[in-house]
């Protein structure tokens, strides 16, 4: 779990890049919500993003996703650049995020939760569907035994025929990553996974991300308050504040940061 | 060119859509949920306000004919009534009108709300409370204390005329050269600007104003300061039902320019009207319903039979209520607020900016 | 804890919102006539501990007690009858109702003349609310705002007042004064629970203080003692000291 | 005495009929979520199609046969006299055109109502929830009044409206071409029930609940949910208007007449079919069936039809009460208190929403 900010700082150099951003910059009228963002995703990481109210965490996510458009700066994903893309292609290229209070589809059973995420398509168009089974049955079947190792990664593979509804917290997050999955995402992007849950369960959570990183080869990009629980499972994490980054490296590292510190506890 | 008659027709019109479009807003602001019961909140008033009259017909003593054949330049009334009836019948139409508000408040809206109900489930239990009502007033029609009021009050209540009471010496009918009205009109008229004024008056400056006001716009805030959120909102159903009850009062004496009384008129071919007031004008604002009521009554009974069919044909007239109802689907699309936040838009500031400009050139 | 007897007490509270989980084993007790603060980062669960407080949220475990009786089930409107005010930390004016509309409505229980001397009282302390008396509230400006929002709990002269983020996005000379000014109302008597991200403003002005992270209680002593920890800050991310 | 033959057809019309224009709700406003409060335009569609468009093709054969009585014309100056005539000379010796117009009729009703109900889908991308229910209603009653009083449309006399082609009247006596009717009713009432279970155990079925639940979730898995939703109401509202072809053409239930009224009526044709999808259970189909059923059964039966047996069975007469308005009360007091004790006792219907089986539903772990 240690490795030391050097080591990890080299072997970035090395290592793939899944995702980085060049001094993105975002306005709102006045306000400078994004001053010059430049982060870097590491493939097969967890990465922490860490902030107090404000910092700007929430609208770089938004940059990166499509839902807004930098006036300056570019984001890029695998090499391309996919700076001003709409949203759902951004989805369809592998990024999903997922949302801080849980969105199941609440009358949903978990199994069927997990089978709509399936990356969108044309088994999917309900006038074939009026005329024959055939045009989807057997990509079903295919999605039927992979949402059930999925189910199985997760832990959930028992309430597989009961109704979003009757999850757990905890559950109802671990079904949003589930979703992910599905739909064959490559980055993950999670909005406060903890919050709301108990710090068990919040435990539980973020070594399933743990196995996921690893046997799935997935990157996440986490932002979380509840530090105390997320630094230790982390591979890095970048603190933002005011709209810029000030501080990055291994989580201990930034966690000792007197910037970082002092942004949180203010003047 | 319009006459002065049909003008007046047309305000009645008008107020009584104003009147209903008020209380729609008012439960909208609530309770977010578009009454469908609510214009018939205005169908039982206006019936038990017909018993009430019967009632205080037999209380005065008066007997002999009941001649309430009265229409412009008919004969006049044999046996004239006097002003208190009237007073009695449109307290009887304003509280009963309230009750059932308050009922469907705590009967339907409350537990249903309390099981988590969403404004589409809302709705939709406003339509069965709609049924409900209309059933009772079939039931009502025939019940064996009101045929024993009077006779025979189904018969009075299913025929036209009862619709056309007349208004004793309230009721003249003024005439200047060309120019016909009945008093009932003129009453009618003031009678709506009186409770807008209420209702004004109601909301700013008492007490109980400023609470409904501020539950509305914050209940959580309210609650935190002490406010029993839940009773100020049950207060203003009441003042919805209760507005509505004077618009069935209205319906009494309006045959002329509505539908004669029976369980399912006016109010299954005024409610569209009524809920086009409300969205045209703001659901969200109280003075926007009130000016979108007039506006859509208006619509209707003016500018489409005297300035729309002299100009495209008569044939025009029957197309009224789609006037109205495009006026809905443009307001809904284009500027959901209604005309109330029409000066708040960007466009609309523009505009005026613009104006301004050339003014000052 | 050191000063007066408790107004309010908190025991073995887990509470959050619907199925979620925000505060854990939290025990509180609120001294008379102090200002208690509360402190943490975002996320901690400071909104949700007034909340729980007052009645707004759902409380999974433990009772709250106030002045000796259990509430645990009482409505918030009920509660502020009884003595509590709240100021949220968000919409907490009505702004479309002019200033004094919405000073009225604190003290529509009382009678004219308690109820306008109060006002006065209020005038004194914040002059700047008697000049927009007939103004929209929501044309002030934040400081104002926050003035206002404050000033509509003291009306009620509550036995115990909860504030929540009071100089949240304000400047740093407005959030001063507003620290002032609570610090004030302590000094006149008022029992105040200060939930409050700026913790060093916050903890210069309270006498007891409580610091929460993760939902949790981190530490919790004399305010000016908590300011005075070296570990502060890393107990402040709820970090293992 | 209660001819029980005729009372069971009459029966299995009703429930045949608002089976479909129920199924037909439940996709869009029970699937998918959207609250389509204009249901009854739809529905007219079909209406339209039968008493208007087929009046006219038949009329036009007719007049070329020299038929004596029908003119083109007169379709919509002499209704109800050249209908009479197509009916009585034209319809009962041409069985493969009354066939082939059927089919028509069928065809065309469902083109054009998914036509109507893309358009119908287009003020969904700006408004949701209540909004877009009052806006769909507002521009029902609009279509409502102006196809009423547009004589192209509706005829001379709105308040008649237009009799319908008898279609199967080459079947022989009118009791056998009211029994090929309802037949005809059953058929289309299976294969909409068929068709909307397809729909429901399908990826796509799967999909519009999903959009339905958390509209934010599909769009984040990169769902298109304008199209979602456009699919739906051309599916629901094609439905719906087929529902009005088998309404208009079957003689128990539009009396042989497309009169405005009761084709277009919102009470009817909207309000109806939601109360009876709620109280079958939103997205249930066969909660909607046997609500349908029920209803169709409990109403029909004793309400509509023995209204007089029923009031004089509970002595309505002796209580003082009218039996008439009675009667009249009875259908709206069961109506309406069934809609809020199931909102309120069993908000998701007698049968509650099932999963969708796509795949045997025993795939265990």
């Amino acid at each position: 779990m240690t490795i030391s900010s050097q080591e990890l700082e080299s072997s970035l150099e090395e290592q793939e890049v899944i995702l980085w951003t060049e001094r993105v910059v975002k306005r709102f009228g006045g306000i400078v919500a994004l001053d010059g963002v430049s982060v870097k995703l590491p493939r097969k990481k967890i990465v922490l993003l860490i902030g107090p109210n404000g910092s700007g965490k929430t609208t770089l996510v938004n940059v990166i996703t499509g839902f807004l458009v930098p006036e300056e700066g570019r984001v890029y994903y695998m090499g391309r650049d996919i700076t001003g893309f709409k949203p759902h292609i951004i989805t369809r290229m592998g990024i999903l995020r997922t949302f801080q209070i849980p969105k199941p589809f609440l009358n949903l059973t978990v199994l069927e939760n997990l089978l709509v995420a399936q990356p969108p398509g044309s088994y999917e168009s309900p006038y074939r569907a009026l005329l024959s089974k055939r045009i989807w049955l057997s990509r079903e079947k295919k999605n039927v035994e992979k949402a059930f190792e999925i189910l199985k990664l997760l832990g959930l593979e028992g309430l597989w025929d009961q109704r979003a509804t009757s999850l757990s917290g905890a559950g109802l997050k671990l079904l949003e990553v589930g979703r992910a999955l599905m739909s064959d995402a490559k980055l993950i992007i999670m909005d406060e996974p903890a919050a709301g849950v108990n710090p068990a369960k919040a435990h539980e959570i973020f070594s399933t991300l743990q196995k996921l990183r690893d046997e799935k080869n997935l990157t996440f990009l986490v932002i979380e308050h509840r530090i105390d629980i997320a630094a230790p499972y982390a591979d890095y994490a970048y603190a933002m504040h005011l709209g810029r980054i000030i501080s990055e490296g291994v989580p201990q590292k930034v966690l000792n940061d007197r910037a970082v510190i002092e942004s949180y506890i203010g003047a | 060119m319009v006459e002065a008659q049909s003008l007046f027709q047309a305000l009645y019109y008008a107020s009584v859509i104003s009147l209903l479009s008020v209380g729609i807003t008012l439960s909208y602001m609530t309770t977010r949920v578009f009454n469908f019961a609510h214009v018939r909140f205005a169908m039982v008033a206006s019936y038990v306000a017909a018993t009430a009259l019967l009632a205080c017909i037999k209380a005065a003593g008066i007997t002999g004919d009941y001649e309430f054949r009265e229409f412009i330049g008919g004969t006049l009334a044999r046996t004239p009534m006097p002003f208190w009836t009237y007073a009695v019948v449109m307290i009887v139409a304003f509280i009963v009108g309230g009750l059932v508000a308050i009922a469907q408040f705590y009967l339907v809206l409350k537990p249903l709300q309390k099981r988590g109900a969403t404004g589409l489930t809302l709705m939709i239990s406003t339509l069965g409370f709609d049924f409900i009502l209309v059933a009772l007033l079939f039931l009502y029609m025939t019940m064996p204390f009101t045929r024993g009021l009077a006779g025979d009050v189904r018969s009075l209540i299913g025929r036209v005329d009862f619709a056309s009471l007349k208004l004793d010496f309230l009721d003249v009918v003024i005439r200047t050269g060309t120019f016909t009205v009945r008093g009932v009109v003129v009453l009618g008229l003031v009678f709506t600007v009186v409770s807008i004024i209420g209702l004004y008056l109601l909301l700013t400056k008492t007490k109980l104003g400023v609470m409904m006001r501020s539950s509305i716009e914050n209940p959580n805030l309210a609650l935190v300061l002490g406010i029993n959120v839940d009773r100020v909102f049950a207060i203003t159903w009441f003042i919805a039902g209760a507005i509505a009850g004077l618009a069935g009062y209205m319906f009494l004496f309006g045959a002329v320019y509505l539908k004669p009384l029976t369980p399912t008129t006016p109010s299954d071919e005024i409610i569209v009207s009524v809920f086009a007031g409300a969205i045209v004008g703001g659901i969200n604002s109280v003075p926007g319903s009130i000016g979108g009521g007039f506006l859509i009554g208006l619509v209707e009974k003016l500018f489409v039979p005297g300035i729309l069919s002299p100009l495209v044909g008569v044939g025009i007239i029957k197309y009224d209520k789609v006037f109205s109802m495009l006026a809905v689907a443009l307001t809904l699309l284009f500027l959901p607020q209604g005309l109330a936040s029409l000066p708040q838009t960007k466009t609309f500031q523009r505009f005026v900016a613009k104006i301004r400009r050339r003014g000052g050139e | 804890m050191a000063g007066g007897e408790p107004i309010l007490v908190l025991e073995k509270i887990t509470s959050g919102y619907g199925k979620f989980q925000i505060l854990f084993d939290i025990d509180l007790v609120v001294p008379k006539g102090q200002v208690t603060v509360v402190v943490g980062p975002n996320g901690a669960g400071k909104t949700t501990l007034l909340n729980t407080i007052f009645g707004l949220a759902t409380i999974h475990k433990g009772s709250v007690k106030y002045k000796g009786q259990d509430i645990t089930g009482v409505p918030p409107y009920a509660r502020a009858k009884m003595g509590m005010a709240y100021t949220l930390q968000l919409f907490n004016i009505f702004s479309t109702l002019t200033v004094r509309e919405n000073l009225l409505l604190a003290t529509y229980d009382l009678p004219e003349e308690e109820a306008r001397k109060r006002m006065e009282e209020v005038f004194q302390l914040f002059p700047v609310l008697k000049e927009r008396q007939s103004q929209r509230a929501g044309t002030l400006s934040g400081g104002e705002r926050e003035m206002l929002a404050i000033s509509i709990s003291m009306l009620r002269k509550p036995e115990l007042m909860l504030l929540d983020e009071p100089t949240a996005g304000l400047a740093p000379k407005l959030a001063k004064e507003v620290f002032e000014a609570i610090r004030q109302l302590g000094d006149q008597g008022y029992t105040i629970v200060l939930a409050e991200q700026n913790a060093k403003g916050a903890l210069e002005i309270g006498d007891n203080a409580v610091l929460i992270a993760g939902g949790r209680v981190v530490a919790r002593g004399r305010a000016q003692e908590l300011l005075e920890r070296k570990d502060l800050a890393k107990m402040y991310l709820g970090l293992e000291v | 005495m209660v001819d029980v033959g005729l009372l069971i057809e009459q029966i299995i019309s009703f429930i045949g009929v608002y089976l479909i224009v129920t199924l037909a709700l439940n996709i869009k406003a029970g699937y998918t979520g959207i609250p389509d409060f204009g249901h009854a335009m739809f529905f007219a569609v079909g209406g339209i199609v039968v008493g208007n468009f087929v009046a006219h093709i038949a009329a036009y054969i007719a007049e070329k046969q020299g038929i004596p009585g029908v003119t083109l014309e007169g379709v919509l100056e002499d209704n109800a006299g050249t209908l009479a005539a197509l009916n009585e000379q034209f319809f009962p010796n041409a069985p493969l055109i009354s066939i082939a117009l059927l089919v028509f009729s069928v065809v065309v009703a469902v083109v054009l109502g998914g036509l109507l109900g893309w358009l119908a889908s287009l003020p969904a991308l700006r408004l949701r929830g209540e909004y877009l229910a009052i806006l769909l209603l507002a521009v029902s009653e609009a279509l409502r009044i102006a196809a009423t009083y547009t004589t192209q449309v509706m005829g001379d006399t709105p308040t008649v409206g237009l009799t319908v082609p008898n279609l199967f009247a080459w079947v022989g006596s009118p009791e056998l071409a009211s029994l090929a009717a309802t037949i005809f009713t059953v058929l289309m009432a299976l294969t909409a029930y068929i068709l909307v279970e397809r729909l429901y155990n399908s990826p796509a079925g799967r999909l519009f609940r999903a959009v339905r639940d958390e509209e934010d979730a599909a769009k984040a898995l990169g769902k298109d949910v304008v199209i979602v939703r456009r699919d739906s109401m051309i599916i629901g509202s094609s439905l719906a208007a087929l529902a009005g072809v088998v309404y208009a053409i079957n003689p128990y239930l539009g009396g042989g007449s497309v009169a405005a009224i009761s084709i277009y009526n919102r009470v009817f044709w909207t309000f109806w079919p939601w109360a009876l999808m709620i109280l079958g259970g939103m997205s249930s189909n066969r909660g909607v069936a046997l609500a349908v059923g029920i209803v169709g059964i409990a109403l029909v039966w004793p309400i509509r039809l023995y209204r007089s047996q029923v009031t004089e069975f509970l002595r309505v007469e002796q209580l003082g009460l009218d039996p008439d308005a009675f009667a009249n009360a009875l259908e709206f007091v069961f109506i309406g208190l069934l809609i809020i004790l199931v909102l309120a006792l069993r908000p998701s219907g007698v049968i509650p929403e099932p999963p969708s089986r796509t795949i045997e539903p025993s795939r265990r772990v």
